[in-house]
């Protein structure tokens, strides 16, 4: 509910921005127009199609990117020499923009699916990667102690303490990285595709339909909204111990 | 020796690993021998050829990249510790970031033209807008993840609500948050390199789409590689100052782990 | 005769009219060639699909692929697609706002002017323009502005003038937001010889192993090049349905001469100009884009 | 000493903890009043409720029913004058301070005190719980009696008008221990201070009290409050000696005894 | 009862802690010898490093010199059949496993019990605790003292060979305290385990004890190495009112008078 609110106060502002003449309204469109524009576009079935083609692309990739991410930071965090010796690649990947792999990437993976899911995982991983290690390392000390002396060997007391601990600050990266899925998703198509959300973005802009490129923005940022409640809704069972324990402090 | 130690103190695994990496791609390269993959022998040859002009650029693309973060951290940061802090806010608030956050900055990019015009200051603008989400996600889930123990030593001591985001909130996140940072710091120059090759006229990623345009594919991976050694001494430098201004935890998780 | 399969990387817009009227009215089909249409949004990427066997005919820009070739990127012209010739045709130009006060390119000294990519074919536009005017390139800003944007930037005052094309030159033009004051990617003397602007291109690989198929895209796009001067009308519904865009726009634009031939003169001159301003490195002959190379 | 105003007022109040579904009474009805400058220990069965208590009283968690005052006001807030030393004493403390700092923090709202005095008070504090020589560490590289010292000196650092108690001492050797518990009666005689003291020692809660509160298990009720008729300065040879001191003990075990939570 | 057989043989052990840059000689040299189904008491001042003492018996420090072996062999890892209870007890719990699970992952080297078994005796554990009823809260939602019991009851669970246990009793109260003193001693007999005991509590330690180490504050020797002839079993009334109980009491804590930290 409270969200709802949250997001008509933003739509709200949005309105009155479009209003206050700013800026020509033909280039920066009111919420009205815009939803007429998605609405005309939902009923040609255009923006279902794109939304699909686009969510798909993105799961896909943020699964993998969370699958690589947390296990290569399970590895790094059980030998270490593992996570220096490829410390500096990680760097090197954070900062490399996915736009300017475009062209190496279609000449390695071709303009197939692999193309936009590769780089949606390029994107995402380094920042599942990143929180995972420092949450494995930071396991609090007495209880990595007390899993030791109970028997737990170092590869029990990882899947057993340090990542069951670590998962509430996974899930910070997670979510991160969701955002970043939907970004790179988006990005290469807007580059090198012929559908999904980018494309049609590409596409409206270059058919002159400003309208209609705002809305394909409105249904883009949605989907913001939808991952955000799917990595929530996966974190209850993970990480949902740790939001409990906070609200001890809500007492009042 | 402790974990975290050992994973800074040596930088002999990370060297010997990037110079594999070279010499695999110099042989794919070689395998393969194919103009559009040039192998790294070209590359760095090429980069003898237009390093300078390449520093130059990375020098613009580098001042951007600090603008927007440098701005991004500032706000962002006591945001998401007031965010954090204050739940119901945050019910309002979040829904409307995680609606920002999946839009591409190359789709930003028209919006910032128009209210931040055309020179640098929509490039900043963008980065701004792309580096603030991992800061300011890091310090709420980081202030919302601390344990309540500390806050209720604060609201007895009659702290003011901002005295305790400043003294207890921040410096009991910052060591997540500085993860965040780290993020940020790399995607700051990421998002500025993706903007210039959209609508720039200087900085490296304007190089890059040159080099794109120009089919000068040894010249984009020698623009590339400045790239990656930039980062590299960037994360040196972050990974220096979060050594200092967190000392006292990097301290405490060495001294309280077991051998 | 068997069916055969085609895939065509192309960069959207204008230019590709003769693809969509063949896809329309079936010339593919009936050259027995399933044509698959590759859209990539940058002329670059078009041709990293072709070079990297995703496509296996290319349709975009000449010059990106004068400048592919001359860096060794093994690709030919196949056969043109669209050209520009004055006082006939255009497809692009610099258009000054009318606030601006400009009324000539070389009224630009001290403006700021907006090019789609720095290093792309506006870029050089712009670039051989003010040489051709004796005005130093460092006199003027350019920017770096989207081509969706460009009227936006005009009309808000961003920039001074915008280095455009089609359709986007007609929807300024159509708001009154300026005028034209430079056109062609050539230097003004050559501006009358037939400009290649669209053209199909692929490697030489694929070329010399599928001249049959070639034949046979060639006999469709001319069979729609040849409708579309029979029914521009219809050509320019085809051309809104496909693209999307602005009836009025379309309505108001003129169709350059869509040809497969490719007028090596015009292309010299285009060769001239990219060496004139730098972007080609070293001299190259019209015939190097149709020939073998070694 | 004692004044006969009422510093602090319990009235009748209760608490339960948990979410809207599923919540647990842990206070049931707790009622008592403490003076100026009287000393309460309180009592009781682990899990009683006793933190849970101090909290309400401290001002951290707000009371469901019943009516609490501090110094005539209604408590809805931590009110200022009040101090609180926590059971959870490791985790109380801000790891990023060294100990200095960390009692330094205690004194943020002490105003009629320049930062020299702070300084020089703190230093104090420290040797009188035994740390000279260990400012500079942090908490985590003490260990656990001297944390514990440490979130004493720092909740004695504000000099409150009213000083909370958790189970302070639970960590500390023996000896300390007895050092420690006349430190706190002579600073709370100095500074007239009120003190409600949690403690799951009877001899240290006899020994330390004006008053004893006995609390009974959860949800928790005041079984006895009992006045120590014990003369004060205490010593810890004389009074525990003491046939009134040993009778109270006594007093107070059986009472313990007697409410056993079962199993 | 108790082996003639070593189980633990502590010889000159020395530990300094710290970095490279600064580091404190925390333990001097300790020696001292554990026999099977022998229950030793560690006492010595705040701070003198008791906790450490028992992290290098654990083997979760490395011992800068001297030789340890737990059962003949040296000690280099955590050994096989050593089981801990920490006295930073509210840290070492897993936050997100209930008490039951909490008690539940002790048991990890137990193998001759299926999970069936395992959950009896998690079950039967926490019931001796005096926790039933709280098998399904989170550790955070229970008391400090319940908390401490839970991970008493952790470090039963494993009914390992030796037991360490740093302060396990510190935050219960005087009942539940004389109960799990029972509890640990019935256990340890009942599974032959050998205990060691780190208390501030002087009667516990020499109630539970038939050995005392008492320890000198820091760098930290064995100042007495005591052995207590007191009959097992032993019982609350009875052997408190012993007369070599009363004794022993006096002998340890003039000793730990004698050498207080000095400040
Ligand atoms: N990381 C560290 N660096 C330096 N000194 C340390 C560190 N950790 C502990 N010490 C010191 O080691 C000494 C012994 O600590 P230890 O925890 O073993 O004491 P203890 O005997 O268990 O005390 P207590 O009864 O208070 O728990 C203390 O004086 C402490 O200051
Ligand atoms: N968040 C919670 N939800 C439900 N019950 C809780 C919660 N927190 C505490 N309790 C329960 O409240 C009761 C009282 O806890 P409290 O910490 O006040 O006890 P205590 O008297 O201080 O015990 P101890 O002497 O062991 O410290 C305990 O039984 C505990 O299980
Ligand atoms: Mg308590
Ligand atoms: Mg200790």
């Amino acid at each position: 509910m409270k969200k709802v609110v949250g997001v008509g106060l933003f739509l709200l502002v949005w309105e009155g921005v479009a209003h206050s003449g700013l800026v020509p309204q033909q280039y920066f469109p009111s919420v009205t127009q815009v939803a007429l524009a998605a609405r005309e576009m939902l009923l040609s079935g255009e923006l279902l199609q794109a939304e699909g083609k686009t969510l798909m692309r993105a799961l896909i990739g943020l699964l993998l990117a969370i699958g690589l991410g947390v296990s290569l930071a399970m590895l790094a965090a059980r030998y270490l020499l593992l996570a220096r010796m490829w410390a500096p690649l990680v760097e090197i990947m954070r900062s490399v923009p996915p736009a300017a792999l475009v062209p190496l990437g279609i000449f390695a993976l071709g303009l197939t699916p692999k193309l936009f899911i590769g780089i949606v995982v390029f994107a995402g991983i380094t920042m599942v990667y990143l929180p995972a290690l420092n949450a494995l390392i930071n396991t609090e000390p007495v209880q990595i102690n007390a899993a030791r002396t109970l028997g737990y060997s170092r590869l029990e007391t990882l899947f057993l303490v340090r990542l069951p601990a670590a998962w509430p600050e996974i899930f910070t990266g997670i979510r991160v990285a969701a955002g970043a899925a939907l970004i790179a998703s988006i990005a290469s198509e807007m580059l090198a595709g012929k559908d999904g959300l980018g494309f049609l973005l590409f596409d409206t802009a270059f058919s002159l339909r400003t309208n209609a490129m705002f809305a394909v923005m409105l249904v883009a940022a949605l989907n913001g909204i939808l991952f955000n409640e799917l990595v929530l809704w996966a974190r209850r069972p993970l990480a949902g111990w740790q939001d409990a324990l906070n609200h001890l402090g809500d007492a009042r | 020796m402790n974990r975290l130690s050992r994973l800074r103190d040596s930088a002999w695994p990370g060297t010997l690993f990037l110079l594999g990496l070279l010499l695999t791609w110099e042989v794919a390269a070689r395998q393969i021998a194919s103009p559009n993959f040039p192998g790294a022998l070209t590359v760095l040859s090429k980069l003898g050829e237009v390093g300078p002009a390449l520093l130059r650029e990375m020098g613009v693309t580098l001042w951007r990249a600090a603008a927007g973060l440098l701005l991004a951290l500032v706000t962002m940061l006591p945001l998401g510790v007031f965010i954090g802090r204050f739940r119901a806010l945050g019910d309002f608030i979040e829904p409307v970031i995680d609606m920002l956050r999946p839009l591409p900055p190359l789709a930003i990019v028209p919006v910032a033209m128009l209210f931040a015009g055309v020179g640098s200051g929509a490039k900043v603008m963008v980065i701004f807008y792309s580096v603030s989400f991992p800061i300011i996600l890091s310090a709420i889930d980081a202030v919302r993840g601390a344990h309540p123990m500390l806050s209720n030593v604060a609201r007895s001591l009659r702290m003011s609500r901002r005295e305790i985001m400043l003294e207890i909130d921040l410096p009991a996140a910052l060591p997540q948050v500085m993860v965040g940072i780290r993020i940020a710091v790399a995607l700051a120059i990421l998002i500025s390199v993706s903007t210039e090759m959209l609508l720039s006229t200087d900085g490296i990623g304007n190089f890059i789409m040159r080099s794109q345009e120009e089919f000068q594919i040894a010249a984009g991976m020698a623009a590339l590689i400045v790239i990656a050694v930039t980062a590299l001494i960037i994360n040196g430098v972050v990974e220096w100052i979060d050594r200092r201004a967190l000392r006292w935890h990097y301290a405490k998780q060495a001294s309280t782990t077991s051998n | 005769q068997e069916v055969k399969k085609l895939r065509v990387a192309l960069v959207p817009g204008i230019g590709c009219l003769s693809i969509y009227v063949a896809a329309v009215k079936g010339f593919f089909k009936a050259e027995n060639l399933d044509l698959e249409e590759i859209p990539i949004n940058t002329g670059p990427g078009a041709a990293t699909a072709v070079t990297s066997n995703s496509a296996d005919v290319g349709y975009g820009g000449t010059l990106p692929i004068i400048l592919a070739r001359s860096h060794n990127i093994p690709f030919r012209f196949v056969m043109g697609g669209y050209y520009e010739q004055a006082p006939l045709s255009s497809d692009d130009a610099i258009i000054a706002s009318n606030k601006s006060g400009i009324n000539s390119v070389a009224d630009l000294k001290g403006k700021v002017i907006a090019v789609n990519n720095a290093g792309g074919v506006n870029d050089q536009q712009v670039r051989l323009k003010l040489a051709e005017a004796g005005i130093p390139i460092e006199s003027v800003k350019i920017l770096s502005v989207p081509f969706p944007q460009m009227q936006a930037a005009l009309q808000i005052g961003n920039a001074d003038a915008v280095a455009t094309v089609e359709p986007f030159r007609t929807a300024i033009l159509l708001a009154k937001l300026g005028k034209v004051i430079a056109r062609g990617y050539v230097k003004d003397k050559d501006l009358t010889k037939a400009v290649p602007v669209g053209v199909f291109y692929a490697t030489e690989q694929w070329i010399n192993g599928n001249a049959d198929t070639l034949a046979r895209l060639k006999r469709s796009i001319e069979k729609a090049n040849d409708f579309i001067k029979a029914n521009p009308a219809e050509a320019k519904e085809i051309l809104v349905q496909r693209l999307r865009l602005p009836a009025d726009v379309v309505g108001a634009l003129t169709l350059p001469p869509y040809t497969t031939t490719i007028d090596p003169a015009g292309l010299q001159a285009v060769m001239d100009a990219a060496l004139s301003v730098g972007f080609l490195k070293k001299p190259m002959k019209a015939q190097e884009m149709f020939a073998d190379s070694k | 000493m004692i004044g006969s105003v009422s510093l602090l007022s319990v009235q009748g109040i209760s608490k339960a903890l948990g979410n809207a579904k599923q919540s647990t009474q842990i206070i049931g009805s707790v009622s008592f009043e403490a003076r100026r400058g009287e000393f309460v220990s309180v009592v009781g069965p682990s899990g009683c409720g006793k933190t849970t208590l101090l909290m309400c009283l401290a001002g951290l968690y707000a009371v469901d029913g019943g009516r609490l005052a501090f110094d005539g006001k209604p408590v809805s807030a931590p009110p200022q004058g009040v101090s609180v030393v926590f059971q959870d004493y490791s985790r109380s403390l801000l790891p990023w301070k060294t100990v200095f700092d960390n009692v330094l923090f205690g004194m943020k709202r002490i105003t009629d005190m320049d930062s020299i005095g702070k300084r020089a008070w703190a230093a104090e504090l420290i040797a009188s719980v035994g740390l000279k020589g260990f400012e500079a560490s942090y908490p985590w590289q003490v260990s656990g009696g001297m944390q514990q010292r440490v979130a004493i000196a720092r909740g004695l650092a504000a000099r409150s008008r009213l000083l909370l108690l958790d189970e302070p001492l639970a960590a500390v050797d023996a000896q300390t221990r007895a050092e420690m518990q006349d430190l706190l009666l002579d600073l709370a005689r100095k500074y007239d201070q009120t003190c409600v003291l949690v403690t799951h020692d009877v001899d240290e809660a006899v020994y330390m009290a004006d008053r004893i509160v006995v609390l009974s298990k959860r949800p928790t009720t005041v079984v006895e409050d009992i006045p120590v008729a014990l003369s004060k300065p205490r010593d810890q040879l004389k009074t525990r000696e003491d046939r009134t001191y040993l009778g109270l003990r006594h007093e107070v075990i059986t009472l313990i005894r007697s409410m056993r939570v079962d199993h």
